[in-house]
């Protein structure tokens, strides 16, 4: 037993190495890949990666690229609308499972099914049901309302809303689960007090349970937004961008630009812009989540 | 040895096709084992990239001709097959020289073409026109006047299916056709902008504009989902390569009965040649290397040359095999071959790069009826101009 | 008594336990009951039948007079303050006392006059832009009890509101909670398991067990004569002292020493012979001195001291069994020390072996 | 205030026991008529799968998508799985089924051990350094996948382990790794600190605090662990067309190559049943085990 | 007395937040120490700083002799018991008590034996086999405790043990833990923020406050000679009776009363003559009859009652300020009475008025 301040690297040695895989991942693949995807984007590499660099070329063509500005503007509307719809759709059918109902756990498996099945068949199964030929659309119309016209897939100007709805079916589940959760978590008090106090059960939700759910909503946008950058599996499987390039999305025009275009350099400035951007959202966050507070 | 071959071809004519060459190739005691990947170029390509590039090659995979695969031979990830080439004779015995050129670099062969294709077709259902009581059109300008009366029967006049490079295809089919080989030359291969945004282009354009209107309504992704629309009478016609014959085919359609082709959309009779290769990655083992040499050759051998594209409803690659067995449309592009008008096709023409952003164009295009044809060309113009 | 509140014949059942048994109970205006009872025995649950926030199983509820058996808890007149304070985290105090009457749709200055006059009354008028986050438990309580108050109700319940603070807030807020009482004039129910409280605060307590009710009555009555031997244990700290013996005659005798029980006030037909437990509190146990002038004596030998600073609690040995008393602060006794103690019988708790009842 | 009618009205003219309660309620009706209008819209894809999986061709095409089939046949799901064509193999989903078990099993495993190991570290032995590594990491779960893919390439290639079971496991631990990471560092901190102090008292060091004291308590975050990754990675489509080869490919690559393989018309009940196939694994894993999920998010993912 | 523990220079941050500052104690073997202050003052860090759970900023610590600064907690010779337990809730009692014991590597016939005779000592033996959650409470604590029995180690920490039990088991727990120590004469450090546990256990108690030692004395050492002002307001309940005024020569005076300090022991060099407080406990305030006997008498009204059974506490009002007095269980006084109080200086507490410290 020395004395003297041991060395603080071999201190709790056993949790640092077994952090390893942790570090090595987050410095080598997440922050090494981001660097290299970066340093790249400043070249005009093809379909392999070379150091021709071109300064900020790639990125000049990226913002005049017509196909980039729907992308952007395209998951800009599906994400905000996603948000929205997830978060009120989640609590909402959250809020009407803690009502103390029969068969919760049967309608709380009706709606987290879906979750268990990949985008690529969440968007294959609405393609088909949103076919105006053969889908719902159609049935509609069989039964009498001649007029029903409501084809997302086909119609360059609404296919956005026939992915969110596929996109919502496939993820409101879980979200639904994350506030249920958040909702049981709430002390019970709190809602007697509201109802000595006469409060109506929508006011208490909505004025009390909501702000008091503030991390679940915290995770579930977190959850949420990790898996918007990913809407690419979705889009490729029910309508592969289209029509036209109406329902093109960032993580596709990268993809494509990588692999189809092989400009590998436009690709990874693609890359670049939506890293950047999700730094812009995630560092505040998680400033305010891990570097503000610490475990008392 | 066992093989890996990786392609793309799923739909039904396709697969006939690839299995004549497993067929053959295992008929050398070799094995190919299949590598499918379905969902066409665009899904597959990206795979094989990172296979390559990423030290697990397969033993050969197919890639179209041209600059896709550049890099790749550059970067001294494929094999070089002047070996065979030269004992084999390939040069004297290719039918499109273009096709072999492309496969070359620095006076080395580092692919097997395997098929000619065509894009600018034609296919119209017979049926279809009988149905509203319109004489089956010879013509595009015929096509198009033809439309109203589809159209009021409750038909799509013509079959487009929702794909990049089906769309863009449809335009270079129509600047081929209705434009000559001039302007198709200027634009593709000068990147002259200044012809792009010609007068004559412009037309080109407002053919397009006929085209999008017919078009509306297909409703479907593939290409041989449209095809489809033609052989079940849905739709008057589909203007796409001559691969679309090996559905008909496949459903039992008889050329000239059952549906018309017509080649250079019967205004222009000039084909692209295009075509399908195989490439060879290098590989450490061997007796693989040696295998691929033989599958190479296997390819490239004038009977699984015939068995293959009778299937596939392409033209061969060598001229010197025996072709009695083909049919109307495969006879009508042969004459056109042998006369030589041929021309390069954009594919060869332009990186990938340019041409994925023109089918990003044209995608856009074809299915937002507010862009203007001039915008459109405009548009097109500036992608030309950029061009490298 | 004008009643208050009346419980006729109260039962609540989850599922199959049965919490509450045909419990009957009524409550003066304005009187201050504390529900008493261990963990577990039905005093939050029939706290909550009272707000109306179980239903009943059976029986029936009255409050000033009228049966709210059915009435939602915003309409039965009652204010209620919970152990973990219940406070709108994310609302100011002020928010949170008025959120309430918003709702009821009082007008804004008679909200502005309320909340000015609980917040005086609680000397909260400091803390109502505050956020509860950023009081302290003994404020946030306060805070909470004005949420009560402003409803201008005449019915006050308490489900241990005291047990999440320090023993210091506790003793503050306690005196507090009574001076608020005798300041309203509210009818108080107040369910705790500290007998502290209890006593200090209660009118009358209802000592709860197992879903009913063992004795209703004034803190002194139940602290001087509690109806059994389960409530004589459960109130007083330490707890009564207990012999076995028997009683025969007017005499109760255990191993080793015989008690005249004269002055010993029998309940009811009087002294019956038998089997019986003889109880005596450690304070009423004399010690030195004094003891020599009790009637009773016994030699014990100390086993364990407890000096409190004010009081000193010293554990005994004596008729072989363990025997608690309360001593004075200054006293100086050790481990091992012999001592005389006396008691007078006349203090001290008969009860009957079998049903544990007060003879 | 007026009583409420005669029911159950006691001695005393009030009510008596318990508050009425009416099936039929608007507020029932409100309630159950949501939920039910809801369940129809989860539940129509699913139904018209597994409907459209029982129909045959003329069937399809003739009509309703809705309809219950006229006429029951189990031919889709035998093609489906056995017969259908991709290329030159007609074997359908069974060839990728094992493919898939095999390529799921150890992935799962992995990076389960791993992230979980990580987790309990990051939220009990907190070192200096650990949060950064750790924002770093969370970061990784935003990235899209695609962008990784060019630089994953060549991080495998390096390591020689492309193409190989092993690189895919290790694909899928890398990707895997921030939710899970996140999942267990949550849950592990909402365990009592006391319980790891009174462990350290009792000598226990970093491995037996984690395999006696945590995992035994871990049951529910596990089981949200494991049903994430199984879906993510069974349902993982680019990773493991890009990592595998055509006699490893996994379910969902087969599934993809019947669903895109169109000859001629699209055989959509083929398609249905290769699609319901694919995603049974998953689908009984959710019912099997939801409650437990539930529990497990409620414990893990909620507190942030 | 040979320390047992020794605690030197002892500093401990928590980012800037400096939570131990500079402490000095040191710990005779087998002594009782309790650590007693208000929430947040720093005992738990000081527990877990000597049970190696948390690394110091500066200082030193020896336990037994040995430098134990940077060992691990298991190398430090101790046991520690929670205030939630902590038991594993996923192994038996047994399991829990032989955990510790399994990873030292000791023999299973001794892990036996050991677990045995804790149990024993502990009367868990029953219990054994369950685990924590088919336990109450009570048992729970004692099974803790026995789990740092059985690692047979000199020194027990106790991080208030005893807070999340109700009144009636945390009194019958402390004279539990009381009776271990002298059967065991292990040195305890003990924290809590109840004085009466404080007061029962202790052999010497520190007051902690703002992570320093305020003051180290016996119980009865700070009970009756607090320090300064602070500690003489947090021991004892209801607090110390402050009143405000100046010394001159041996009296005190305040608005309405001159006091004679005959009798008070003054520290140090005497009667520093200037403003100061003057405090006196509840207990030593004589009312009725005992009152006229004071030196000092004082004229008051009731103001509150709390009876408590063995003791009525009384706020009363005198000299415009409130007062509180503990009387006899038995007076029966009410709100408005009027009433003489009396107490004897020589008992009061004198602090100077800008320092706090005692006089
Ligand atoms: N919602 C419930 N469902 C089932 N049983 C319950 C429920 N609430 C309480 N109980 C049971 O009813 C009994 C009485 O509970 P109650 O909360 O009234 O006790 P209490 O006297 O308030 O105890 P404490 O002092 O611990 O608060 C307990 O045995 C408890 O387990
Ligand atoms: N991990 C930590 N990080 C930052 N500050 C801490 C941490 N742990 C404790 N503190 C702070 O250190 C101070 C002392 O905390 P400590 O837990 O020692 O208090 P305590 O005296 O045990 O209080 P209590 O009686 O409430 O247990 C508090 O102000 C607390 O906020
Ligand atoms: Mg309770
Ligand atoms: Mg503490």
């Amino acid at each position: 037993m020395s004395s003297k301040r041991p060395n603080q690297l071999f201190r709790n040695l056993n949790a640092k190495i077994a952090s390893v895989p942790m570090i090595l991942t987050a410095m080598v693949v997440f922050f090494g890949g981001t660097i290299w995807t970066i340093v790249y984007s400043f070249t005009n590499s093809k379909l392999l990666p070379r150091e021709k660099w071109v300064g900020f070329d790639q990125y000049e063509r990226l913002w005049n690229t017509n196909r980039w500005l729907i992308s952007i503007e395209n998951l800009l509307i599906y994400g905000i609308l996603s948000m929205v719809f997830s978060l009120v759709i989640g609590f909402v059918l959250a809020a009407l499972l803690d009502q103390k109902i029969r068969f919760e756990n049967t309608f709380r498996s009706i709606m987290l099914y879906p979750y268990a099945l990949s985008f690529i068949v969440t968007g294959l199964v609405w393609q088909w049901l949103l076919n105006p030929d053969l889908g719902i659309p159609k049935v509609v119309r069989a039964l009498g309302w001649e007029s029903f016209d409501f084809d997302p897939l086909y119609n360059a100007d609404i296919v956005i809303y026939g992915i969110l709805i596929a996109g919502l079916w496939q993820g409101t589940g879980l979200i639904m689960c994350l506030m249920l959760a958040g909702m049981r978590g709430i002390d019970e008090d709190i809602w007697k007090a509201s109802r000595v106090d006469g409060i109506p059960a929508w006011k208490t939700y909505i004025f009390i349970v909501i702000p008091m759910m503030r991390p679940v909503f915290i995770t579930t946008l977190v959850i949420i937004a990790s898996g918007l950058v990913r809407v690419y599996d979705l889009v490729v499987a029910q309508t592969g961008g289209g029509p036209g390039i109406a329902s093109e999305v960032p993580a596709k025009y990268v993809y494509d630009m990588m692999f189809l275009g092989q400009n590998l350099g436009q690709g990874f400035a693609a890359s670049t812009m939506m890293l950047i951007t999700v730094a812009i959202i995630l560092i505040p966050w998680a400033y305010l989540e891990f570097g503000g507070k610490r475990r008392g | 040895t066992d093989l890996e071959v990786t392609h793309w071809w799923t739909s039904g004519g396709e697969a006939a096709a690839v299995a004549e060459l497993a067929k053959a190739f295992d008929a050398t005691g070799n094995k190919w084992v299949d590598g499918a990947i379905a969902g066409g170029g665009s899904t597959a390509r990206p795979i094989m990239i990172s296979r390559i590039t990423g030290g697990d090659p397969m033993a050969a995979t197919q890639f179209n001709h041209g600059l896709q695969a550049q890099e790749l031979v550059e970067a001294g990830l494929m094999r070089d097959l002047t070996g065979v080439a030269e004992k084999e004779n390939w040069k004297d015995v290719v039918a499109a020289p273009s096709l072999l050129e492309s496969c070359t670099l620095d006076g080395k062969i580092y692919c097997v073409p395997v098929n000619i294709h065509s894009w600018q077709w034609l296919w119209l259902s017979n049926k279809a026109f009988e149905d509203v009581g319109v004489a089956v059109p010879t013509n595009w300008e015929e096509f198009v006047a033809a439309a109203p009366k589809l159209r009021e029967a409750g038909k799509v006049p013509l079959a487009l299916g929702g794909q990049a490079w089906q769309r863009r295809g449809l335009f270079d089919v129509l600047l081929i056709s209705l434009g000559g080989k001039e302007l198709y030359n200027k634009i593709y291969q000068d990147k002259d902008a200044e012809a792009a945004r010609s007068e004559d282009t412009a037309k080109i354009f407002k053919a397009a504009a006929d085209a999008r209107e017919m078009s509306e309504g297909s409703n479907v992704q593939d290409w041989n989902q449209a095809t489809n629309m033609v052989i079940t009478d849905k739709a008057g016609g589909q203007v796409m390569g001559d691969w679309a014959q090996g559905e008909f085919q496949v459903a039992g359609e008889v050329a000239g009965e059952d549906y018309t082709c017509l080649p250079g959309l019967g205004d222009n009779a000039l084909l692209t040649t295009n075509g399908d290769a195989f490439y060879f990655p290098v590989l450490n083992d061997e007796e693989k290397s040696a295998a691929q040499e033989e599958l190479a050759s296997v390819m490239f051998d004038a009977k699984t040359q015939v068995a293959f594209n009778l299937k596939k409803g392409s033209l061969p690659i060598r001229k010197d095999v025996d072709l009695n067995a083909a049919n109307d449309c495969m006879k009508k592009g042969l004459a056109i071959l042998e006369k030589g008008d041929v021309i390069a096709s954009a594919d060869q023409l332009v990186t990938p790069d340019t041409a994925t952003q023109i089918e990003g164009m044209f995608t856009e295009f074809f299915s937002d009826m507010s862009i203007t044809p001039e915008d459109a060309q405009e548009r097109f113009a500036e992608l030309i101009e950029n061009a490298d | 008594m004008e009643p208050s509140i009346s419980i006729r014949n109260l039962s609540l059942n989850f599922g199959a336990l049965k919490v509450l048994k045909n419990l009957d109970l009524e409550i003066g205006k304005g009187e201050f009951l504390v529900l008493l009872g261990s963990s577990g025995c039905g005093k939050s649950t029939l706290l909550n039948c009272i707000a109306g926030l179980l239903d009943v199983s059976d029986g029936q509820i009255f409050i000033g007079g009228r049966n709210v058996t059915w009435a939602q808890p915003s309409e039965r007149g009652i204010g209620m303050v919970f152990q973990s304070y219940a406070l709108y985290p994310q609302m100011t105090i002020k928010g949170n006392l008025s959120f309430g009457l918003k709702n009821a749709g009082v007008s804004r200055d008679e909200i502005e006059e309320r909340v000015r006059r609980a917040a005086q009354v609680l000397q909260i008028e400091p803390l109502l832009e505050r956020k509860p986050a950023a009081l302290s438990g003994g404020q946030r309580q306060r805070a909470a009890i004005g949420r009560a108050l402003v409803r201008d109700v005449d019915v006050f319940l308490f489900d241990e509101p005291l047990s999440n603070l320090d023993a210091k807030l506790r003793a503050d807020l306690r005196v507090e909670i009574k001076q608020l009482h005798q300041k309203l004039h509210n009818t108080m129910i107040y369910v705790t398991h500290d007998q502290i409280e209890a006593m200090t605060l209660a009118d009358r307590i209802a000592i709860m067990r197992g879903g009913s009710i063992m004795q209703l009555a004034s803190p002194n009555e139940i602290y001087m004569r509690p109806v059994n031997k389960y409530v004589a244990q459960f109130i007083g700290s330490p707890s009564m002292n207990f012999f076995q013996g028997t009683i025969e005659g007017r005499r109760f005798m255990t191993e080793g020493l015989t008690m005249p029980l004269d002055g010993y006030e029998m309940t009811g037909a009087g002294a019956k012979d038998g089997p019986a437990w003889f109880g005596i509190r450690p304070e009423h146990v004399a010690s030195g001195e004094a003891a020599n002038a009790m009637p009773v004596t016994i030699d014990a030998t100390v086993d364990l001291v407890e000096p409190l600073g004010s009081d000193t609690l010293a554990r005994l040995e004596a008729l072989g069994q363990l025997f608690w008393i309360r001593m004075d602060g200054q006293a100086t006794v050790e481990h091992g020390d012999k001592l005389t103690i006396g008691f007078d019988p006349a203090r001290a708790h008969l009860f009957d072996e079998k049903t544990e009842e007060r003879i | 205030m007026t009583l409420h009618g005669e029911v159950g009205a006691g001695a005393d003219g009030g009510p008596r026991g318990p508050r009425p309660r009416r099936r039929f309620s608007r507020r029932n009706i409100f309630i159950y008529g949501t939920l039910i209008v809801v369940s129809v819209y989860y539940l129509l894809p699913l139904y018209v799968m597994i409907v459209t999986s029982l129909k045959g061709m003329p069937e399809i095409r003739l009509g309703n998508i809705f309809a219950p089939p006229m006429e029951i046949t189990f031919q889709p799901w035998v093609k489906a799985w056995a017969q259908a064509c991709t290329g030159l193999n007609c074997d359908g989903l069974s060839r990728g089924f094992m493919n898939s078990v095999i390529i799921t099993v150890p992935s799962v495993i992995i990076s389960i051990v791993i992230a979980s190991v990580n987790g309990y570290a990051l939220a009990n032995w907190r070192f200096k350094g650990a949060d950064v590594f750790f924002t770093i990491l969370i970061f990784g779960a935003f990235i899209p996948y695609q962008v990784m893919l060019y630089p994953m390439v060549i991080i495998l290639r390096e390591m020689g382990i492309y193409g190989t079971l092993g690189g895919l496991v290790l694909v899928h631990t890398v990707f895997g790794m921030p939710i899970l990471t996140l999942l267990f560092r949550n849950y592990f901190t909402s365990i009592p600190e006391e319980l790891f102090k009174a462990a350290r008292v009792d000598g226990a060091g970093f491995w037996t605090i984690y395999f006696k004291i945590m995992l035994p308590m871990s049951l529910p975050i596990f089981v949200v662990a494991m049903i994430i990754q199984i879906t993510g990675i069974w349902n993982d489509f680019l990773f493991g067309v890009v990592y595998t080869r055509p006699d490893t490919y996994p379910m969902t690559v087969q599934l993809n190559n019947i669903v895109n393989s169109v000859q001629g018309v699209k055989e959509y009940n083929v398609n249905m049943a290769a699609t319901l196939l694919t995603g049974l694994v998953p689908l009984v894993i959710y019912f099997i085990s939801g409650k437990l999920f539930v529990r497990g998010i409620a414990a893990g993912a909620v507190k942030g």
